[in-house]
């Protein structure tokens, strides 16, 4: 339900593309990444897509077997019609074996784009991505630039009202993304509509930095909006005001910024209006947009789908605890998921993440409510 | 070390009716389990992920058959097939899929995690690899302990290629532990073909550790059996590890809902299917005289029964309670 | 210089063994180490410990090469001496390979103590840490438990006025606790002394849970402090005051607790009593302690040698900036170390970690100094 | 497909004047580095963490003689010897110790980074396994972009183990990109002896990806340059990469102040000693008459004269600023 009520407001809200208002076609969140891979891969010819099963039947051709996969989330589906089986490679199972491989290459002259699958299994390539992309611009003294772009999906299921059966569990529906934007040298982005997926999807590909983007798994195949059909970027490095307000500031990451969103609606029913940033970038950290939104609100919730200890959330009211101590009327509330795994249980998911009732209850805290 | 699949042995001759009986009734329990769990969710029962190993029957069992209550094995994420061979009750089994707290893991883990340790099943893994070095502790860990027990590490042809399985095939190899690798070449990980992956064959590989590796026919639970019983009276008795490839083949896509014939094509579907595990089983052994049709028939409506029962325990079973999403993080 | 006072303080100070005062034998940290593993596997025959060269020259004691190595901190040497090589396990470098196998045996009847090295080196297993051993009890239902220590070094130099030359760089300096404490299921300690050294091994490894232990590369052969001979424990989840103070907290992480308790001790010197908490129990963290503190002195500096973003730090001054804001005076402030990876030259390591002046310009920054 | 050590071949006789003198030169131009280093340090020099490749000099020049200067090479912890072999400057190498802003990483990396991308370089690696990857990306750059640029990925006895290695042989192997696979199997991991920690024998893995596998004595420069001649020409013709296993030996400890005596007999390393790469080639080639003493001797002192010359430059170089410490995190 977040997500429909979210979801309509993306397309017309502050986050929508003022150049494509009624004129941009709608896509979904998926097919809005698809569209600024192909766009990106038809400008450049150094741009390679690496992962498991990103087309899929690989070495079939011959049989009419091909385009048998599109990667986890089924984004690549159909790049590798276009652009041949040398430029969407299929990989074996060899998450350490296939980024570092990425990582060789776009030091060597190519600009890879990984598809992880699942955040999950970062466990199986961390060293990688921690410390080898992050690290070697600053460790090699500036010699090489690392124009390497990792995709990941990532999150739970918001509560779906099952009575039976459940989701993808522990190991398959993480957030963590702490252990990342915790990380120097590596830029991470969790994009929360189809506009500013393909929009920062191509601003990491350009960049010459190695890039995470966090793709909510939920969001993927539901969240629609409109997106232009030429390529643009959106600034790595800067949060977004969706929903202005002047009463309280609610900040969502990822999936959350929905939350936060029907959050809002639901307590400006009832006379209360909160500013609604969505924080897009976890490293860098657009911190100065929340400063300035506290500034007039002073009061914050942070909203986090991510476990609480050592989470962007912690960061994000430690920075403001100490920048805009001054500012502050109430205490800082973070809202994350449950300090546990994911369960499987339909009945113990429900629980487990953030949910606008929850919001609420946080907000009226604030205000003793 | 390494020798190809055997000269074709006619084991099944040799083979206690209890034996054969087991291997039917385990083989026959995996595939009306899974079948009824397919066909709940084609009538929109909403179960999490699952993956199923139909087809691939005769690899679980004839592994299990070899080995004791008390071994070990650990699995993969297409793990009901290992959980009911080496005796998980079919009822938490189902109970786990509908997210009781009847289930086996108080339905904090669904499809992709459960365990029973009681039977020695360490845990189906859904993470590529990652049950191997589990086996490989436990089989240091009988050791270490001075026990006779034994582990089995399943893992599939796409797992092969994960840095973790071959660390754990040298480490067992080092230290010398009663640890089984267990390969289910089923021709696929995911939509991607063994033979695009997988460059070498993959018993071959055990030669790299100094192991012996031997290739069988897994559709053949007769050869999955033979070769397991001698795999484990090797570990068994300190002869340390080796490892089996079986090939096989899932009838299914890798998942609830994936279309196989995007990447193979039906004629290979119907050849697999024409070696299909159970089938064989049923004409050897009623051929040979050695169980009747209505001996096969009985077990049949027992399986059948046990899988309605599992339903019945799993619907009448409770959601766990909300409090529990925070329960046991820590023991 | 930093560590010389310290370790002067802890062995008089508040974190000193009450029943020790006196009578206890002096030990370095590292040698602390070696006797509480010791001590525990006579104790308990199903204790291993297995790492790379936790013993050394594997396979040579029939040439008399025994005991060569003893783990890259030289904690573990002599055991094998004790214990033999089928207590002590060499390993292959496989660090998923072995990490792994320990958590089987944890989960069928060995107690396992794994040597991992370096911190930098759970980006080769962080799977088996992070998706297995911290969810397995969670994720299983309670079936098992996972009886389980995992140790590693961690940290960079502090500055040591050379003019030449470097450290150990990027990949082998890390902090990172930020992306261990991250994990629910996974506690995670950080001690400081000798003594405490001891006691949280010891309890540790007798926890029927994932323990994580942080030892800190510069103070194992540095930090000295009177250590009981006979095996004891300190609560894992226990923050400790090892300096009584009314005007400020500083709340220190491994050994930033030393750069602290010097910073205090110069404040001292001019009239400022600085309160320094040890946070010593990462995962959990004890929050109560600190809020007691922070109750009567109503300003907060956390001080933590991991880089900031998503940082231990910023999870203190989050839930203590919800939790105590009515309490506070001022900012929280929080130093970490800065955010880019271990630089080699001495000369920008001597940048790289907070420092005792480093404190007291964010104390004095506090009182409008 | 796997290959045992060819048949010795008389190599030296048929090599230019010029090859032999640049292998000469290279390889003492390592150990004089190498010599001067631990010189410093045993004179207080606090460098950082520094691992010597003196006695293996002959396997980074074999190889790297048989490259051009826009091949690419992925080295290990180790490293100064591929780095000198590769072409890196001494100089700035010398000042990246020192921590100087004037070496090859501006004093950011020290001696388990040391990178020169524009020899070829692509970097020290002191994480175990780690550059394997980035040399099968590198051989895939060269492929996608339709050069005939080979890779080589350099690893230790010990790396053989870890999965990144193994993952990247295989991925090389499935991609057929031209990257050649290096092992320098000096007979340790820090104090674990090679017999202990890997079950099998290395070049043997290579049957497993079904890629060739080659044994050479890598105190040979010959014979190790005549099998890298071939992988090179294979690769580069598209034939796709291999495996070779050169058998070495580190003269010193692990790292600077490991006394290797815990861990190996004195006869041991007087064996050793006795297949010296620099005594042997010397013994060779003038006894073939290809290079005069006088030849060597005139490039000895070149290469003192050159150690000579990067001290100055490294002490004569600047720390860098204090502020960059921050610096350089992002492009
Ligand atoms: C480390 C890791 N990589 C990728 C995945 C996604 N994934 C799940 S199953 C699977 C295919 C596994 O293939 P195989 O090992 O052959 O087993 P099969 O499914 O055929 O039984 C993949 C790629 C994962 N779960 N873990
Ligand atoms: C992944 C990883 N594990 C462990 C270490 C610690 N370590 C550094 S070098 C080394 C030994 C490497 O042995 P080998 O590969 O044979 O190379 P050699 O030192 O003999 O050249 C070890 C264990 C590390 N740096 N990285
Ligand atoms: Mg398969
Ligand atoms: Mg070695």
């Amino acid at each position: 339900m977040a997500l429909q009520t979210s979801a309509a407001t993306t397309t017309t809200g502050a986050a929508a593309p003022p150049a494509a208002t009624g004129r941009a076609p709608e896509l979904t969140f998926s097919a809005a990444i698809n569209q600024a891979i192909r766009e990106e891969m038809r400008r450049d010819p150094t741009i390679v897509v690496i992962g498991e099963d990103v087309a899929g039947a690989a070495g079939r051709a011959h049989l009419g077997l091909v385009d048998a996969w599109g990667g986890p989330t089924r984004s690549t589906r159909g790049l590798v019609l276009e652009f041949g089986p040398e430029r969407v490679l299929d990989t074996p199972i060899s998450e350490m074996g296939f980024l570092g491989a990425a990582l060789g290459a776009a030091m060597s002259g190519l600009r890879p784009i990984v598809d992880l699958g699942f955040v999950d299994l970062i466990g199986c390539c961390y060293d990688q991505l921690v410390n080898q992309a992050a690290k070697m611009h600053y460790m090699m003294g500036g010699q090489v630039t690392i124009p390497l772009t990792v995709r990941m999906s990532y999150g739970a299921r918001p509560p779906t009202g099952q009575t039976v059966g459940g989701g993808a569990a522990a190991q398959h529906s993480q957030t963590l993304y702490a252990v990342l934007a915790h990380v120097p040298g590596l830029k991470v982005v969790a994009p929360t509509t189809a506009y500013n997926a393909k929009g920062l999807l191509i601003a990491a590909i350009r960049d010459d930095n190695p890039v995470v983007i966090l793709e909510h798994r939920y969001l993927g195949p539901r969240a629609r909006g409109a997106v232009p059909d030429e390529p643009y970027t959106l600034p790595l490095g800067k949060a977004d005001v969706v929903r202005p307000g002047r009463d309280i500031t609610l900040c969502g990451i990822g999936r959350m910024t929905h939350v936060c969103v029907e959050a809002a609606e639901r307590l400006a029913a009832h006379g209360l209006e909160a500013e609604v940033v969505d924080v897009l970038s976890l490293a860098p950290l657009d911190v100065a947009t929340i400063l300035e939104s506290v500034q007039h609100t002073k009061r914050l919730v942070v909203v986090d789908e991510d476990t609480p200890t050592c989470s962007v959330a912690h960061t994000i009211a430690a920075r403001v605890a100490d920048e805009g101590f001054d500012l502050l009327d109430a205490p800082i509330k973070t809202l994350n998921s449950v300090d546990a795994p994911v369960p499987y249980s339909a009945a113990l998911e429900a629980e487990y993440t953030p949910t606008p009732d929850k919001v609420i209850v946080a907000v009226h805290s604030i205000f003793g409510m | 070390m390494t020798t190809v699949q055997p000269e074709a042995v006619t084991l099944a001759a040799t083979l206690s009716r209890e034996t054969l009986r087991f291997m039917y009734e385990r083989m026959a329990l995996i595939r009306a389990f899974e079948e009824r769990v397919k066909a709940l969710m084609e009538a929109g029962t909403p179960f999490g992920v699952a993956h199923f190993y139909v087809g691939e029957e005769a690899v679980a069992v004839g592994v299990c058959a070899a080995l004791r209550p008390d071994d070990w094995i650990a699995s993969t994420h297409r793990g009901h097939g290992h959980c009911i061979a080496k005796g998980v009750d079919v009822r938490p089994m189902m109970a786990e899929l509908y997210g009781k707290a009847t289930g086996t893991n108080r339905g904090k883990g669904g499809s992709m995690h459960i365990t029973d340790v009681r039977v020695g099943m360490l845990g189906v893994n859904p993470i590529v690899g990652a049950g191997a070095p589990h086996a490989v502790g436990a089989a240091l860990s009988a050791k270490r302990r001075g026990t006779d027990q034994v582990a089995v590490s399943f893992f599939g042809d796409g797992a092969a290629n994960i840095g973790a399985v071959h660390e754990s095939m040298n480490l067992a190899a080092v230290w010398n532990v009663p640890c089984i690798f267990v390969c289910e070449n089923n021709g696929y990980a995911q939509s991607t073909p063994t033979e695009y992956s997988t460059a070498g064959e993959i018993w071959r590989r055990a030669a790299g550790y100094g192991l012996p590796g031997e290739l069988v026919d897994g559709q053949d639970v007769f050869a999955v059996y033979d070769a397991a019983v001698r795999a484990v009276d090797r570990a068994r008795s300190g002869g340390g590890p080796m490892l089996i490839e079986a090939r096989t083949y899932r009838y299914y896509g890798h998942s609830y809902g994936d279309d196989p014939h995007r990447y193979r094509l039906e004629e290979e579907e119907r050849d697999a299917l024409s070696r299909d595990c159970l089938a064989r089983f049923r004409a050897q052994v009623v051929g040979s005289g050695q169980l009747s049709e209505e001996t096969l028939a009985e077990i049949d409506a027992r399986v059948a029964a046990g899988i309605d029962e599992a339903v019945a325990f799993a619907e009448a079973g409770a959601m766990p309670a909300p409090e529990e999403v925070a329960t046991q993080v820590f023991a």
